[in-house]
């Protein structure tokens, strides 16, 4: 049940799927809707000969790609219109931040739900101003709204009534129940503005964000396209002076070093992100991580709902204490 | 993998229905028989076992695919037929963007076609079976394709879906011989698939320049309404699955079939009627 | 015409229009002169689905649902085990209504189950089911 | 207050027998308007303006049918249009 590497090679390696025939074609495509990374694999694979029957499917692709881009923008722009009379940072996160900065994953890239960040003071008054411009608790009465507020690290999503658009208000990027605990304040006062005043985190942030989301939900789902992000961002701001540096700060700063070390092992072991020379040795805890996100078969199934092996991955990762191996790799990166 | 397979191409789309038992993928290949085979399809349907445990006990169908519905009910394994063509339908409701699909039937006559849409049950699917057997082409009975650069449409020529007493019309006209599959008690009453006659499948290929735009409706008195363009622009988005993903394109598509075609809602008691209102109509307002 | 489906957004305000002389008529404070279109997907085969709503999502099948909707370990005391069937969003209307749950289920696991529903999130299964349940479009 | 809308070619429109078909670009909504929501949106077309200005711009161009509720009825109209996104304060 791994037939996701197919998609991954051919993401890492466009030229490799000259190679394929009809059936590794029809198991790329469907993985790779599956996984929503038509978009991206369309234009990666944009410059290559293709087969007949395979590139209207990936015109298709980046025309809905584009659609969904649009329409991401347009919700920040309705989000931003109704907070802009507040005065208060609003961030984009996750695809539409990439959308509106235009950075590398957002090239084919899908958007769910708009997510934002703003002050946790500011919430209140947040939540009314969309509730005044339109959007409404997708659950409205007999939800108990008292456990959102106080356990999550958002507002309970809201929909907008006539655009049938959610929105996530965030206050900090992981549950309060998580173990972890991101600086939010440092979140939003390192935020960059963007000309039309939405903002967007810090390029390291962006990062930890991305990795965080790795382990979030502790299943993984979706993880190919996480990692995808975090190799396009690596791969878009590792030249930058200083950038390694401020991401070793920034992943201490809120207690994410782990998971920022392990996205990034991943997505080089993956997707060949240049962070080190050479690919990872990966441990057996990581092979088994890989395996879990290449789950996926020729007809777009993935294994069966959390097995045990999900569980183990899981409990495991909970456990684990910050390894030898992730201080040593940290440490190399702080003196690029 | 799925255990049992059946590739077709309908038009211009190609499927892939995998399936965890014989049943639904042999009707497919009877019903579809002499369509074309893809090699690379565009879409994947996949009917799974609800539960693992159940591909035996009491076997429930769940429909899923490239895309699906995250809260759709399972069907019985007995409308594993009807399981099969829901998940294809699926597929092009929520995936499709090459073309804008109007949830609508046409038929063709010397180039230029007639499409029929409105709610279910308003007779959409007979009229356009009925046409068939009478000097018309069939173009499709659930989806129109309008070409979104060309405006011409795209034959889909599905088996046609004829719920309860339809199935006793079309065997009247004769086409009995292609009523091949009949499910009782789906959540749409008794469904019988008619398969398209050799033209509408032989020439599947070959567009038709759209010329009238009809809006039936089975049960009532025969009499016919102008309908005006902005009204039948709002009709045609609310028929169609992806006319606001298209965005731009479906809107110059959809715009200029609205701007360019005469359109009228028909009500008609019987078929002999409203045979005989669409030829009228045909012969004064087609373009 | 009185058969459409659209007779709602296509009011009257619609008859207030531009005159040929280049009269401008503004229409009434009340009245309504955009209609915006929106997705329509209620016409397809969608529809006839009955929508279904598993407890707990499968994503964490086993787990129990305790009295306050939330997936704990199973066996833990107090809390009720998976639902043996998916919900139907007609069940889970009629609850969260207050009325009677489906028959034969234990009233107090009901409420549990829908409980737990309403704290589902996007992307967890059912969602779409109970989201429609509290957006009716028409 | 400041009105403004995005420049004319942020839309596509058709005209229908008395109505307006706006494809507006940036949001990719279709919207179905009637008079005088195009006539409004082109007045804002000379730049921002408040309800004042605007109904100026009106007449200039039309004969206004009942001018004594301009202001009320366009400021109406503004707010339909802004709940669309189609105009917004600047």
């Amino acid at each position: 049940m791994t037939s996701a590497t197919i998609l991954v090679r051919a993401l890492r390696d466009p030229a490799s799927a000259t190679a394929l025939d009809a059936a590794g074609w029809t198991a790329l495509l469907t993985v790779a809707r599956a996984e929503s990374l038509i978009g991206t694999l369309a234009h990666r694979l944009a410059d290559i000969p293709l087969p007949p029957a395979v590139s209207p499917t990936l015109a298709d692709a980046r025309a809905s790609a584009e659609t969904v881009g649009r329409q991401a923008l347009w919700e920040a722009e309705m989000a931003r219109r109704a907070l802009a009379p507040l005065g208060v940072p609003v961030i984009l996160l996750k695809g539409t931040a990439f959308a509106a900065a235009g950075l590398d994953p957002s090239i084919g890239r899908s958007i769910g739900d708009l997510d934002i960040l703003v002050p946790r003071e500011a919430i209140d008054q947040v939540e009314s101003a969309l509730k005044a411009a339109g959007w409404e608790w997708v659950k409205d009465d007999a939800y108990d709204d008292a456990y959102y507020r106080r356990w999550m690290h958002e507002l309970p999503p809201l929909i907008h009534k006539d655009r049938d658009r959610m929105i996530d208000v965030h206050h900090t990027i992981l549950p309060m129940t998580a173990r972890q605990t991101p600086d939010a304040g440092a979140l939003v006062s390192a935020s960059i503005a963007l000309p039309d005043g939405l903002r967007i985190l810090a390029p390291a942030d962006m990062i930890v964000h991305a990795a965080c989301h790795l382990f979030a939900d502790g299943d993984l789902a979706g993880g190919l396209r996480n990692l995808w992000d975090v190799d396009r961002l690596l791969r878009q701001f590792g030249n930058d002076p200083g950038f390694w540096s401020t991401l070793a700060e920034r992943a201490a700063l809120h207690e994410m070093e782990r998971s920022v070390h392990l996205a990034m092992r991943l997505s080089a072991h993956l997707y060949g992100t240049p962070i080190l020379q050479g690919a990872p040795r990966l441990t057996l805890f990581e092979r088994l991580i890989v395996r879990r996100i290449q789950a996926r078969d020729g007809w777009g199934r993935a294994p069966h709902p959390f097995t045990r092996l999900g569980f183990y991955i899981r409990s495991h990762w909970l456990r684990m204490p910050p390894t030898m191996l992730a201080r040593h790799l940290w440490t190399k990166l702080r003196k690029r | 993998m799925s255990r049992h397979v059946a590739m077709l191409r309908v038009g211009p789309i190609a499927f892939r229905v995998g399936s965890a038992w014989k049943g639904p993928t042999d009707a497919l290949r009877r019903l579809y028989a002499g369509y074309p085979v893809p090699a690379v399809p565009d879409f994947t349907v996949r009917l799974e076992p609800q539960k693992r445990w159940r591909r035996w006990i009491a076997p429930s169908v769940a429909i899923r695919g490239d895309y699906q519905f995250v809260g759709a009910a399972p069907l019985s394994l007995a409308h594993g037929l009807l399981a099969a063509e829901m998940g294809m339908n699926l597929q092009m409701a929520l995936g499709l963007r090459r073309y804008l699909l109007l949830h609508a039937s046409a038929v063709e006559r010397d180039g230029r076609a007639v499409i029929m849409t409105g709610h279910s049950g308003a007779g959409k699917s007979t009229l356009a079976a009925l046409l068939s057997e009478r000097g018309w082409r069939f173009l499709g009975d659930e989806f129109v394709l309008v070409d979104l650069v060309t405006g011409q449409l795209r034959p889909f020529p599905r088996a046609v879906s004829l719920k309860n007493e339809a199935a006793a019309v079309m065997r009247a006209e004769g086409a009995g011989d292609r009523l091949l599959f009949s499910l009782d008690d789906t959540p749409k009453g008794r469904i019988t698939y008619l398969r398209p006659d050799d033209a509408a499948i032989a020439r599947m290929d070959e567009t038709a320049r759209p010329a009238l735009i009809l809006f039936p409706r089975f049960g009532d008195a025969q009499a016919v309404r102008l309908v005006g363009p902005a009204e039948v622009f709002v009709r045609l988005t609310q028929a169609s699955t992806n006319y606001v993903t298209l965005g731009e394109p479906g809107f110059d598509a959809l715009s200029a079939l609205v701007r360019d075609l005469p359109a009228r809602a028909i009500d008609y008691p019987d078929g002999d009627s409203a045979v005989a209102l669409v030829e009228r109509l045909w012969a004064e307002l087609a373009r | 015409m009185t058969d459409q489906p659209n007779d709602d957004t296509a009011g009257p305000a619609f008859d207030a229009r531009a005159s040929r002389r280049g009269m401008l008529m503004l229409g009434a404070v009340s009245a309504s002169m955009v209609v915006t279109i929106r997705p329509a997907l209620a016409q397809t085969n969608v529809s006839v689905l009955a929508c279904e709503i598993p407890v707990p999502d499968p994503a964490r099948a086993g787990s129990f649902v305790a009295a306050d909707g939330s997936l704990v370990e199973p066996n833990t005391p107090g809390a009720f085990p998976p639902a043996p069937r998916p919900l139907t969003g007609e069940e889970v209307k009629t609850i969260l209504a207050g009325g009677p749950g489906p028959a034969g289920m234990d009233p107090q696991a009901a409420q549990a189950y829908t409980r737990y529903i309403e704290k589902l999130q996007n992307g967890m299964s059912g969602f779409t089911c109970y989201a429609s349940l509290q957006n009716p479009r028409g | 207050m400041l009105w403004r809308a995005d420049p004319p070619r942020a839309r596509r429109l058709v005209a229908l027998d008395g109505l307006s078909l706006i494809y507006h670009r940036p949001s990719g909504m279709t919207h179905v308007v009637a008079p005088p929501m195009p006539e409004i949106l082109d007045a804002l077309g000379e730049g921002p303006a408040d309800v004042a200005d605007i109904v100026s711009r009106l007449a200039a161009r039309f004969d206004i049918a009942d001018p004594a509720d301009a202001e009320a009825v366009v400021s109406a109209r503004l707010a339909e249009l802004a709940e669309r996104g189609l105009v917004f304060a600047a």
